[in-house]
């Protein structure tokens, strides 16, 4: 069971690093840029994926803290681009 | 540790706690404002004569003091140190800091909001890279100085002032990366970031250690080159002095030298036989002559003349560290106190020298129209008699006489005493670099009091419909301050130089720092340290 | 009071004095000036009886005894006699000046540069010192060009100045030099080591520099060939100032330099081909020159170069004989040139004009003048019975002797010259013969008379000496020729017979042939040679070093501005693109020895991790590929490369780091899209949209040279890095005693606010620094005119939202279900700031990151519902915060001084609490709430107020147009 | 590599290392999915829902394996997890509906009607010539 | 790692540096970022690369230099990253600033002669 | 009572969120999350215009815990069909579109809670509320039926939120 768990950490890594190619890929391609900001986005969230199972992989809780805060967080700067997008600006 | 050590702090602490206070007076309080800054300054210069004394009066050992910040033993904490040429360039930056002050008492200061906030933090910024004997800690107090700087070269908002700054900005960003960049390398290869314990480090580094190190030093030494305009790298420098506000250029022109100090404490320190990269220094420095020389000949405006003059005698002196022979330092020193005081004196009258130009007034609307301000300054009160006409020329004459080196001014007994020492070396004979530095010095000299001649007569004598300017005692007494210096300098030159030997020969013995500061203790726990925290 | 230096000081004391005077009177400035050299002319005279005893005046005073510099006063014979002509001339010349100079011209200014001058001259010649006599050299060298400009509103004042100045301060830059050098040879730079040193110097291998510097200080000063051509320019000074600069003091201190330092630096092949030729070229020009002058003082200026070649021939003649005829006919010459030029400025005064094409029969108008000046010319000119006439025999001798038997070609140039200044001096005083020219004067002839009492009586005086003189020479001067001589000479004192009748020999012969030469070539040049109208001087026309001078001057600028147009740029690209070069280039050209190339290991490849900067990198690159036109998309792109770095903290051991450049990044985000607002958007000309250019393309192509460069040189180092050994550092102290005395389990935590506080402390004062410049810059802010009006967005229609308030927005419009969520957030994201700050000392996490989080959480608030809103119900007051987190952090670090312990110095209190057990309370952690004000406070400053710019447009009257002028913008509204 | 052990899973009852890494695949699996959503699918409004299952499924997988191995680790009941997905419920609807109507609403002004914006007839095209 | 983290740092510094050329100041501004993000990443790597090693004091244990990433580099990354975030906020309000005054975004403040 | 703990649950659910990030129950802890807890709200008030959601009866709350199950199953079935639809159909018959939803809740928390299950479920995004009809515009991954979506949406969301958000409660309802 240990090395099947181990197996399945080192599969998520890959596949979330995968993922995270894949956005970089829609993230450069665009072509709106409302599309690249979704990208932004989606790259920001299997990065919170990728260090909660970085987590697992070390079995460490310092991880835990960098998950959480781009789960608080990271939405900020995209509401931001898409408030820009929208508006113009972003502070009214 | 007694009292008097704490005095170490106090160059880097009277800033910034000032600066701090004065950060809510946002708009308003001119004088509660100006009067606060004035005492800080004060306060500073008052420290820096007692860190001369202190440091010059065998109160500690070799004239070294050492503050260990936070009080943890000298490698692996922030340590302070204090010797002869730290408190010369602390009194140099504090009697500057109060010339310009007081010049930015009328207008200046008025202008827009926290020039007196920024105007500190960039003394502490200054006086903690002077005092600093830690290499990224350098880095930190030359970010405070250069932030402030940034603040201070775009006070008076208008589209001039922005080009520069852009420029500027852009180059010390890079310059600052550079920074970072050597200090990384050199902690890798040195693993330590102590100047001193650097030093001490020096000799047991392996082969591949010593060239990252070189490296490292390297790119840190184009950091401190291009904050002291060293050709090809100083191409900021005219264009943001011509356009920086008088009071804020009179204190860039220290910050020139802050480079070149770095350079020569570091250098010191590190290569102290060596001599890794004199000749790069030495021929760049020449460069840096002939270029700022020509610069001089070939500006018509006054801002960018000073600025030339600025980069010539950065060349200069960057020359002479790189020419590596210790008794050309002292001369080094005075000529750096000497020509940044002129260059400073000479930036701030060229604002009063602008008002010869055309009637008073309507520079005062045309300058208001482009700095974009609302709030009007008040008016300068002071009456328009041809005494100041003759105050405007002769304080000119003097700065044109200093930086040209002519006599009888400071200007002339610095490169006397560089000349002196070029021609009697220690071991006898005068290399051929020395004889082209010789030419170069006199040369630039004599295109110096081409260039000024050519701005003074244009100024003074062929626009004889000027009507006398009006000058406040606010805006003169400060000139008439920093030139008062240079004559101080010159009359009591045999003390100035006794000084300056010793601070001289106190650079010159690294051992002694090694010493003094590695083994400086901390001050002990009066208990023994509870059992450690928890830790979770 | 020591002699020496009150006789140097008294002129400056009355330049001070003279200058101090109300403007508008002329005698109390003359008076001044007056006073001041007549009590420094008694001093000097007193001291005759102990000079002629042989007794030498000395003063010493220390200045910069490090590099042997004292300040040596010295007083002999040659000095003395120096002083006496400087005084005495000077106070006739100042007697003069009070009727000569017009009421309307800055007289104060006049009479305190003369003195200033005067004293200057007195420090040249009183100098023990070489270094001290170069100060003063120089010093006179400018007080003379404040006096030669003295009309500043001429136009040939100022050139004539400004020439003159340059001239000679580049000579006295070569002086020093040469007196450097001369002073490194002899080991001093005191004149009597000097002196002493003859022999050790002369043999010296720096001897040729030194004698050429020297040289050319010297005969610049004294308008020696080829550096003549200032003299005459220089005339366009008043003529006191000629009178008394140009012909008996300033241009006299060269030769009393060569004097000065004759026993050190005369005797050998160089000295006399070097001093010897130029003065003889300068005596035969001059003379030559003078004859083809309209302009009266023009005539007396080149024939003032003459005289001066003259003396500078005899001196490098060198035999001791010759050394006292050029001492002789420096005085002679003095008395009478200043006697000529102020007959001049009389003439000048009176009829308006020194023409002589004009000028005619003044002799009837002014015969008592007329007299005067027939004699000083006589005496000019070498006629016998006249003080010219004795040195100019002693010159004859002297030139008939140098060449021997054989060589006779000096003798003949030196009658050669007396012939031409005969003639000379004939069309000098041919303005007082003939008819009064009444039609051609400026003024009405019968307002041409006699000058005042006191004007002419400086001249009567001079003109007494040069009849004394040349009558009776032995009793008048005698002794003093004696005591200088003596001072330049020493023991080596050769026997002379200063009689007026030596018998008939060659001197005397050669005198007649120039007498009656001179009178034939006069009449024949009036007659022949059109003298009186013709514009240039015959066979030497081409001659004209003033123009050589001015093509100089040209050159040099021109050259230097070529100069700075090939190195040196105004432009921050090429600045940008110099700093590769000497960034890449530098540590290869000077690190010795290069760190050893490591071998690339692909053993520890690991892919999930280059997938990662995979991602990373090709969001740089596109990033640079877009950032031009699509700033947007290169903002999300950099974006991309943060995600990657903040993400390798985390994998690579480093939370804190991860925690912070998390948080800055978004920030970051932020305050970009807060600024972008306000650049207008730049969009990609249809012109470019096919290929480059070449020009760009090499550009591009150079540029990526240069990145590619730069890029694989920090590769490489990173590689470098990585792969040595880790030596000994530093930070396993930090590792170990963090916890025990740090008090903290997280080091890197325990780094930034106790080891090395002092760090952190300067790096909040940046961040406050920053945000006082950005809110100062913004309060001054005009926008683009392109993006004042309100963002396209908000002005489609096709949009709902176009009309409503960022309040209505966020109540009931687009924004309400998203304001929910966001301002619920707010409490959730405080409690997460305040966890991040209170576990930060033993976990990641701290002020900053705190900070962050906390600005963060107040900045969506104002993205939700506007700036208007939110402040409407929260005073924020950022600068108080700013200060505040300063205050307290710089406060916390003092505490430690109430302790006795060095500031920063942390300490923890372990309070023992009912209920609570045990807590620690480290100081570190009250500094770290000031790091948590400071950057809460700074950040929401500089995001602010950039926010705030948008409600200025927002607050324009609606019907203003789209885009309306960045002047009539509202004011930025106060942040609070 | 024995990196269980390091971490005291060697202690935890196997089935629990079965569910989580069963959870792990499917979330990751989940998640590799959703991103080749974002990458491939055709217009704007299609991708959106790439990433959604990223969030919601994936994100849910991995943190419930993750709570599992903790609490399996520490023997201790580890839920701290459960903060990121309520912050993940808070933020995340944000996100979309925001970046739902720009999208809309660019696509509109810019008349990409192509794009996907007018179907359904919820937003009809604006009219020619704005 | 040691190979990869070392190229990336190299193509980060690289874009930095071509958009730095640039004539732009949007370019500029996002070169300077990209490059501090390059030169951050080198300070940090001084300290040689760990894995799952981060600074902190084991409880209990006494701790072990020779096992924890070495956390001077991390200190000074993070001042390095403050400073780094203060100087693109000046830069960037210069830049609009300049924009708003001179009408051009070109560095120079004026558009080069063509 | 009130005016120092006006927002009980609010306080409580940070309370919980302090001890789960700390992951302790030490009374020091306890003590700070409370003032954290009591204080954040109050701090806030005045940013928060709608105040903070209201839970007043027990009945309230089962149908706020019967909802949110419901829910999460719909989640996790709508998550697999995305799934199936990315890997396996043909893009071109997607039938992507936006469609109209009329509300009746007005309570914006409600309105907050229905965004968030309706963004959760993959498949279906939310849009805005179309201000002339107080419409839903809801974007629908793969669209079948128009009317099944509108009458799910209103019975098994929106009626349920209007039962927990828009009914008050009654006078002497037991205070959950
Ligand atoms: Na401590
Ligand atoms: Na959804």
């Amino acid at each position: 069971m240990a090395t099947l768990l181990e197996l399945a950490v080192g599969y998520a890594l890959v596949c979330v690093l995968a993922a995270m190619l894949l956005c970089t890929l829609r993230l450069l391609a665009g072509p709106s840029a409302h599309d690249r900001v979704l990208a932004l986005d989606t790259l920001w969230m299997c990065g919170m994926l990728l260090s909660l199972v970085l987590g697992i992989r070390y079995g460490s809780q310092v991880y835990f803290e960098a998950a959480m805060l781009i789960a608080l967080l990271g939405f900020v700067s995209t509401v931001a681009l898409t408030k820009f997008l929208m508006r113009g600006e972003i502070i009214e | 540790m007694t009292p008097l050590d704490h005095l170490l702090l106090a160059p880097v602490l009277l800033p910034l706690l000032c600066g701090a206070v004065l950060v809510p007076l946002t708009e308003g309080w001119h004088r509660l404002k100006f009067a606060l800054g004035y005492a800080s300054v004060l306060g500073m210069l008052a420290s820096a004569l007692a860190l001369a004394a202190l440091t010059d009066g065998g109160y500690w050992q070799h004239g070294i003091g050492v503050y260990l910040a936070a009080n943890w033993a000298a490698p692996f904490g922030i340590a302070l140190v204090a010797d002869r040429l730290a408190a010369l360039m602390l009194l140099l930056t504090a009697l500057l800091a109060l010339a310009a002050l007081h010049f930015a008492r009328l207008r200046w200061g008025r202008i827009g909001v926290h020039f007196h906030s920024l105007f500190q933090f960039l003394l502490m910024g200054i006086n903690g890279a002077f005092l600093t004997h830690d290499l990224f800690n350098l880095f930190v107090f030359f970010e405070v100085m250069l932030a402030a700087s940034y603040g201070l070269v775009l006070h008076g908002y208008n589209a001039e002032r922005l080009r520069a700054s852009m420029q500027y900005i852009a180059i010390n960003l890079a310059a600052s990366l550079l920074f970072l960049i050597g200090a990384a390398l050199i902690y890798a290869a040195a693993g330590t970031l102590n100047m001193s314990d650097l030093a001490a480090r020096m000799a047991g580094l392996a082969p591949g250690a010593r060239g990252l190190f070189e490296i490292g030093a390297t790119v840190l030494a184009l950091a401190f080159l291009i904050k002291s305009a060293m050709w090809p790298l100083g191409f900021w420098l005219p264009t943001t002095y011509a356009a920086a506000s008088p009071p804020v250029a009179a204190m860039l022109v220290l910050m020139t030298k802050v480079g070149a100090y770095a350079i020569l404490r570091l250098w010191l320190l590190l290569f102290p036989q060596a001599g890794f990269g004199h000749d790069a220094l030495l021929w760049g420095g020449m460069a840096t002559i002939v270029f700022g020389a020509a610069g001089m000949l070939s500006s018509d405006n006054a801002g960018r003349l000073a600025g030339y003059g600025a980069v010539v005698s950065s060349g200069t002196l960057l020359a002479v560290i790189g020419y590596g022979q210790a008794t050309l330092v002292a001369g080094a020193l005075y000529y750096l106190a000497g020509s940044t005081l002129a260059i400073a004196a000479f930036l701030l009258l060229i604002e009063l020298i602008e008002r010869i130009r055309t009637p008073h007034a309507s520079v005062l609307a045309v300058t208001l129209e482009a700095w974009a301000v609302e709030d009007k300054p008040d008016e300068p009160v002071g009456r328009g008699v041809p005494a100041a006409m003759a105050f405007l020329a002769l304080s000119f004459a003097a700065c044109a006489m200093v930086i040209a080196g002519l006599p009888p001014l400071s200007g002339f007994v610095a490169k006397f005493s560089l000349f002196h020492a070029l021609l009697n070396p220690p071991q006898g004979t005068i290399a051929a670099a020395g004889w082209t530095l010789m030419a170069l010095i006199i040369g630039s000299g004599l295109v110096s009091v081409l260039s000024m001649m050519r701005f003074g007569v244009r100024t003074f004598w062929a626009n004889s419909g000027a009507a006398p300017p009006k000058l406040h005692r606010s805006e003169v007494l400060p000139v008439l301050f920093l030139l008062g210096l240079s004559v101080f300098m010159t009359v009591e030159a045999g003390s100035v130089f006794a000084w300056l030997d010793r601070a001289s020969e106190g650079i010159h013995r690294p051992q002694d720092y090694i010493g003094r500061v590695l083994g400086q203790p901390v001050v002990p726990s009066p208990v023994p340290q509870p059992a450690a925290a928890e830790a979770p | 009071m020591p002699l020496l230096p009150t006789l140097v000081l008294l002129p400056f004391v009355g330049a001070f004095v003279a200058l101090c005077m109300p403007g508008g009177s002329r005698t109390r400035p003359a008076a001044a000036a007056a006073i001041a050299t007549l009590a420094a002319l008694l001093l000097t005279i007193a001291q005759f009886g102990r000079i002629a005893g042989g007794e030498v005046l000395r003063m010493r005073a220390a200045w910069l005894p490090e590099a042997g510099l004292d300040l040596v006063w010295r007083m002999d014979g040659l000095a003395w006699l120096f002083s006496v002509i400087v005084l005495g001339i000077g106070l006739l010349v100042l007697v003069y000046a009070r009727y000569y100079m017009s009421r309307d011209d800055p007289l104060a200014r006049f009479f305190a540069c003369m003195l200033a001058f005067m004293g200057s001259m007195l420090g040249v010649v009183l100098s023990g010192n070489l270094i001290q006599l170069v100060v003063f050299w120089e010093l006179t060298s400018f007080t003379s060009f404040l006096l030669i400009g003295y009309w500043q509103q001429r136009n040939d004042a100022r050139r004539g100045a400004r020439m003159a100045f340059t001239v000679t301060t580049a000579g006295g830059l070569c002086l020093l030099a040469g007196m450097l050098i001369l002073g490194h040879i002899a080991g001093s730079y005191e004149l009597e080591a000097v002196l002493a040193a003859a022999s050790r110097i002369q043999a010296h291998a720096l001897y040729p520099a030194a004698l050429v510097l020297i040289a050319l200080g010297a005969l610049t000063k004294s308008a020696q060939f080829p550096f003549h051509f200032w003299l005459p320019h220089a005339m366009a000074a008043p003529t006191p100032v000629s009178a008394y600069l140009h012909s008996a003091t300033m241009v006299k201190a060269g030769v009393f330099l060569l004097m000065r330092l004759w026993p050190a630096l005369s005797g050998t092949e160089a000295w006399t081909w070097l001093i010897g030729g130029a003065g003889l070229c300068t005596l035969l020009l001059g003379s030559f020159y003078a004859i083809f002058q309209h302009d009266m003082k023009g005539l007396l200026a080149y024939s003032t170069i003459s005289h001066l070649g003259l003396i500078t021939v005899l001196l490098g003649i060198g035999t001791p004989l010759s050394v006292i005829a050029a001492v002789f006919h420096t005085m002679n010459h003095a008395i009478f040139k200043a006697s000529l030029f102020m007959a001049v400025g009389i003439v000048d005064h009176e009829t308006g004009t020194r023409d002589m094409r004009i000028l005619r029969g003044l002799g009837k108008a002014m015969p008592y003048t007329a007299a005067l000046a027939v004699v000083a010319s006589a005496a000019m000119a070498g006629v016998p019975l006249l003080n010219g006439f004795l040195s100019k025999e002693m010159f004859f001798a002297e030139a008939a002797l140098v060449g021997g038997t054989e060589d006779w070609s000096l003798a003949v140039a030196a009658t050669l010259m007396g012939i031409f200044s005969v003639a000379y001096s004939l069309r000098f005083i041919g303005v007082f013969f003939g008819p009064l020219a009444q039609d051609r004067l400026p003024r009405p002839a019968h307002t041409v008379h006699e000058p005042p009492r006191w004007m002419r009586f400086p001249v009567e005086c001079l003109v007494v000496l040069c009849i004394a003189v040349g009558v009776l020479p032995q009793r008048t001067i005698g002794d003093v020729l004696a005591v200088a001589a003596h001072a330049v000479l020493g023991p080596g004192m050769p026997e002379y017979d200063l009689a007026i009748w030596h018998g008939v020999n060659l001197p005397l012969l050669m005198s007649g042939v120039a007498l009656l030469g001179g009178c034939l070539f006069y009449v024949f040049l009036r007659r022949r040679a059109n003298l009186r109208q013709r514009t240039d001087v015959p066979l030497l026309h081409r001659l004209k070093g003033a123009q050589a001078y001015e093509n100089v001057m040209q050159w040099l600028s021109l050259g230097a501005a070529w100069l700075i147009r090939w190195t040196a740029t105004r432009r921050l690209q090429p600045q940008f693109r110099i700093l590769v070069v000497v960034l890449v280039a530098a540590p290869l050209l000077l690190a010795r020895p290069l760190p050893d190339w490591p071998r690339l290991q692909l053993a520890d490849f690991d892919p999930r991790f280059a997938s990662l900067w995979l991602i990373g990198a090709a969001c740089a690159v596109a990033a640079a590929w877009k950032a031009k036109y699509h700033r947007m998309a290169a903002l999300v792109m950099v974006g991309g490369t943060g995600i990657a770095t903040s993400i390798s903290f985390l994998w690579l051991s480093a939370p804190d780091l991860a925690l912070t450049q998390l948080m800055v990044e978004t920030v970051t985000t932020v305050l970009i899209l807060l600024g972008l607002r306000w650049l207008p958007l730049r969009r990609q000309p249809a012109a470019l949209a096919g290929p480059a250019p070449a020009s760009t393309q090499f550009r591009r192509g150079r540029d990526l040279l240069l990145a590619l460069a730069g890029g694989l040189g920090l590769a490489a180092l990173s590689h470098v890095v990585l792969t040595r050994p880790a030596g000994r550092s530093i930070s396993d102290f930090y590792v170990l005693r963090a916890l025990p005395e740090g008090g903290g389990a997280n080091v890197v935590n325990v780094l930034l606010v106790d080891f090395r506080g002092f760090d952190t402390m300067g790096e909040i004062t940046v961040l406050g620094v920053v945000a006082l410049t950005v809110y100062a810059l913004l309060r001054r802010f005009r926008p683009a005119p392109e993006s004042v009006a309100i963002p396209l967005q908000q002005a489609s229609d096709a949009d709902p939202a176009v009309g409503q308030t960022p309040a209505q927005q966020a109540g009931s419009g687009y924004l309400m279900i998203a304001g929910v969520y966001m301002r619920a957030l707010l409490p959730v994201m405080g409690l997460v700031a305040a966890y991040f700050f209170m576990r930060g000392h033993n976990l990641p996490g701290g002020g900053f990151v705190a900070g962050l989080i906390f600005a963060t959480a107040l900045i969506v608030q104002y993205m939700v519902a506007g700036t208007d809103w939110v402040e409407n119900r929260l005073r924020l007051r950022p600068h108080r915060w700013i200060a505040s987190g300063l205050g307290i952090a710089c406060g916390t670090g003092l505490g430690a001084w109430l302790v006795g312990y060095p500031f920063l110095t942390s300490h923890t209190a372990h309070l023992t609490l009912p209920l609570l057990g045990e807590i620690h309370v480290p100081s570190a952690f009250l500094f770290d709430l000031g790091v948590f004000l400071a950057v809460v406070g700074a950040t929401m400053l500089i995001l602010v107020a950039l926010a705030h710019q948008s409600l200025r447009s927002h607050r324009l009257p609606a019907g203003s147009g789209r885009a309306p002028a960045p002047s009539a913008l509202p004011p930025t509204k106060e942040i609070q | 590599m024995n990196w269980l052990g390091m971490h005291g899973l060697d202690q935890a009852p196997p089935w629990a290392l079965g569910v989580a890494a069963l959870l792990l695949v499917i979330g990751a699996s989940i998640v590799l999915i959703g991103a080749l959503g974002l990458l491939r699918l055709h217009t704007f409004y299609q991708r959106i829902h790439g990433p959604a299952i990223t969030i919601t499924l994936g994100t849910g997988s991995i943190l419930l394996a993750s709570m599992v191995v903790f609490t399996a680790a520490q023997s201790r009941p580890v839920v701290h997890e459960l903060i990121i997905a309520v912050f993940l419920l808070m933020t995340a609807p944000v996100v979309s509906m925001l970046l739902m109507r720009a999208a809309v609403y660019r696509d509109l002004r810019a008349r990409r009607l192509d794009a996907g914006v007018t179907a359904g007839g919820v937003y009809p095209a604006p009219p020619a010539g704005e | 790692m040691e190979a990869v983290i070392a190229i990336a740092i190299g193509v980060v510094f690289g874009a930095g540096i071509w958009l730095v050329l640039r004539p732009r100041s949007f370019q500029v501004l996002c070169g300077l970022m990209l490059m501090s993000y390059a030169v951050n990443l080198f300070i940090f790597i001084v300290g040689r690369l760990w894995i799952d090693r981060p600074p902190l004091t084991p409880a209990g244990s006494a701790p072990d230099p020779a096992a924890l990433a070495d956390p001077l580099p991390q200190a000074l990354v993070l001042t390095a990253i403050v400073i780094g975030f203060a100087t693109t906020a000046l830069y960037l309000v210069v830049m609009i600033g300049s924009r708003g005054l001179t009408g051009t975004d070109h560095v120079d403040g004026r558009e080069p002669e063509p | 009572m009130m005016r120092w703990l006006p927002y009980p649950f609010i306080s409580l659910g940070l309370l919980v969120l302090w001890l789960l990030l700390n992951q302790t129950v030490a009374p020091a802890h306890l003590l700070l999350g409370a003032a954290l807890g009591i204080a954040a709200p109050l701090l806030t008030r005045r940013l928060q215009p709608l105040g903070y959601p209201r839970l007043r009866t027990l009945a309230q709350f089962l149908a706020l815990v019967r909802l949110l199950a419901m829910a999460s199953v719909e989640v996790v079935r709508s998550c697999f069909s995305v799934c199936r639809i990315i890997l396996f159909a043909d893009y071109a018959g997607v039938n992507s579109q936006f469609i109209r939803v009329p509300l009746t809740l007005r309570d914006p928390h409600g309105l907050a809670l229905l965004s968030c299950l309706i963004n959760m479920t993959p498949g279906t995004v939310w849009v805005e509320i179309l201000p002339e009809r107080y419409e839903l515009s809801l974007h629908v991954f793969d669209l079948h039926d128009v009317q099944w979506w509108i009458a799910t949406i209103k019975n098994r969301y929106e009626q349920p939120l209007i039962d927990i958000f828009e009914t008050e409660a009654p006078p002497h309802g037991d205070p959950a």
